[in-house]
């Protein structure tokens, strides 16, 4: 590669500058009524084949990253993102009682659910809109997706445990409860049949558990 | 000391107060220049320079003259001075007088350790001018070399993958209900005495002796305490009932004494 | 000439388009993760000698014209800001001694700094606060910036304009230290010529700042 001549680098570093196209006139006006089109052609030859081309467009000359490699400019950066307790709890309230609306969803829950929390699951692509119903106020229903069934290996809703297997497997306890057997728990242990017996009580849920989860 | 003082007055004399450059004889002009310099510092630095001289052979002497003739002189023409302009002044002069006394007589710290600290500190203030000056010619960005004028961008944007797991879902929903659930109040399984079996206790007992017995005697024995208080009610009840039917009679010396009880024939 | 590899051409593009200087893990990360410092290596060789060249400042890459052709390109627009002279002996001081605090910068200076000299620095991005020295008052300490570096052209701190030799004289220690070093070694001579060793002393810092003076 032989050296740029001291045009073709000032040509070079102008178009390089400069804040929009410029046309071979001002081009050249900026650089004291050169003839800048050798040294245009010159550089078009030079970047050929480069991550950057110079190129005239209506005129005017620009330098502009190649275009097969135009999707470097605009990427797609996936986060992977755990769903927030308020969510899950909607995400289930909607599973479980679909189609529901957002009122229905605040009466079960027994608290307010703001609106992005929705709009988290409706972008999650696992709660969609499924109409109206039809009673005074029309309020918006939701239900799930196949998305939802497939992200949790659901072949139907049905597969979702029932209260009563929810109850045995611990879930229906108040959580104070559930808390104060976890917590309970380790204090006996003093006499050691009594720990084992607490451990037996406790490991009841998750066996339960594995078991549901063998069935979804 | 002394003699170095002397040594390096010489050539200021030569240079004089020539120094300030060729407008120096117009005293307005020179004097008015007050507000350029940035402080004393600024102003030693600057009739150190006008020595042409390196700052280490700088006459410390000399600088003070300078900048006592300098001050008087702004001072006759009446410019206002900065209190630390006459603090400085008045410093120098200090400086000036002890570097001229005898050395014997002198304290500590010396002067020429002082006059050695101006020195040190006006090489310091010199040296970052200097820095100053040769960062600012440099080529600068935006000035002298320019990046690219009209970048295309990168842009990333941020798509969210949610995660949740069964389990978390599952949960969930049971909190949900158990928050939510109606609440029952189950009353614990408590050891009771019938009114029945107290009646028939106390009746029994009334039987076996005419003299009068304390309620609580009628109590069972090692009875667990919760028991017990469940006894002394249904006793109570008990004694009230046979008391109506006429089979028993009641007496109580004082408000909450001992009740006593004894049969009727 | 060889045609850049699909490396080279995705780093130069990359860097073209960026609208800001970009670190090599930002490089790395925005192409998933390759390892590009021998494309950008490359990437320097190619534009070597071309009106628009690749640099490091500060850790960072970006392109930028030739400096031998700001003659051509040089604009005094508002883009550059003025800086007081207070405001440029406050920048040196700042990127010769970092990190330094306020009052360490009036001691060189033997005047108070303005609060608004700071602020200029800080608002053209040039330093930043760097913490607060763990001494009595815990007082703000100041450093400078990639944006600094970026704009004077240094690849970094080591690159400022005679600081070995103003490093190597100890005009960048404090007057105490100075002094300190200064009154313990004349003493022992006192008998022979105080004067003489005193001025061979003292005479280090400025024969060093000549010596810069020529370099720039």
């Amino acid at each position: 590669m032989s050296a740029p001549d001291d045009l073709v680098r000032a040509v070079e570093a102008t178009l390089f500058a400069a804040e929009e196209p410029m046309s071979v006139e001002a081009i050249s006006t900026h650089l004291g009524g050169a003839e800048v089109r050798g040294a245009l052609a010159e550089l078009v030859a030079h970047y050929e084949g480069r991550g950057v081309q110079l190129v005239e467009r209506g005129k005017r000359w620009h330098f502009q990253t190649a275009s097969d490699l135009a999707h470097l400019l605009r990427r797609e950066r996936e986060e992977v993102r755990r769903l927030s307790r308020a969510a899950t709890e909607v995400l289930a309230i909607v599973a479980y009682h679909e189609p529901v609306s957002r009122a229905e969803i605040e009466a079960i829950r027994g608290v307010q659910t703001a609106k992005g929390t929705l709009d988290v699951l409706l972008e999650a692509g696992w709660v969609r809109v499924a109409g109206r119903r039809e009673v005074p106020g029309r309020p918006v229903i939701y239900a799930t997706t196949p998305e939802f069934l497939a992200h949790f290996g659901l072949q139907s809703r049905r597969d979702l445990p029932g209260i009563d297997e929810l109850r045995a497997a611990g879930l229906l306890d108040p959580v104070e409860d559930a808390m104060a057997a976890l917590t309970d728990a380790p204090e006996p242990p003093a006499a050691a049949g009594d720990e084992a017996a607490g451990c037996t009580e406790l490991s009841q849920g998750p066996v339960a558990l594995a078991t549901d989860d063998e069935n979804a | 000391m002394s003699d170095q003082a002397e040594q390096s007055v010489a050539p200021f004399a030569e240079d004089g107060w020539d120094g300030p450059g060729s407008a120096a004889n117009d005293d307005k002009a020179l004097y008015l220049e007050l507000d350029g310099w940035e402080g004393p510092l600024d102003l030693l630095l600057d009739l150190a320079r006008r020595q042409k001289v390196d700052l280490r052979k700088i006459s410390i002497l000399a600088l003070v003259d300078q900048y006592l003739t300098y001050i008087d002189r702004a001072g006759a023409l009446k410019l206002e001075l900065a209190a630390d302009y006459l603090v400085m002044a008045a410093w120098l002069a200090y400086l000036k007088s002890a570097l001229l006394l005898p050395r014997e007589e002198q304290e500590d710290p010396s002067p020429e350790e002082l006059a050695l600290r101006l020195q040190l500190r006006l090489q310091r203030l010199g040296a970052m001018r200097e820095a100053a000056a040769r960062l600012m010619g440099r080529d600068r960005l935006g000035r002298d070399v320019f990046r690219r004028g009209a970048p295309e961008g990168l842009r990333v944007d941020r798509r969210n993958r949610w995660q949740c797991e069964w389990f978390d879902l599952v949960q969930a929903y049971g909190q949900v209900k158990a928050r939510t659930a109606p609440v029952v109040h189950m009353v614990r399984d408590r050891m009771v005495m019938t009114l029945d079996s107290a009646l028939a206790r106390v009746s029994s007992m009334l039987g076996v002796t005419l003299d009068w017995m304390e309620l609580r005697d009628f109590l069972p024995p090692h009875a667990d305490p919760r028991l017990k208080r469940s006894a002394l009610a249904s006793s109570f009840v008990a004694a009230l009932e046979l008391a109506r039917l006429g089979k028993a009679e009641l007496a109580q010396d004082h408000t909450f004494g001992p009740l006593r009880l004894r049969g009727i024939r």
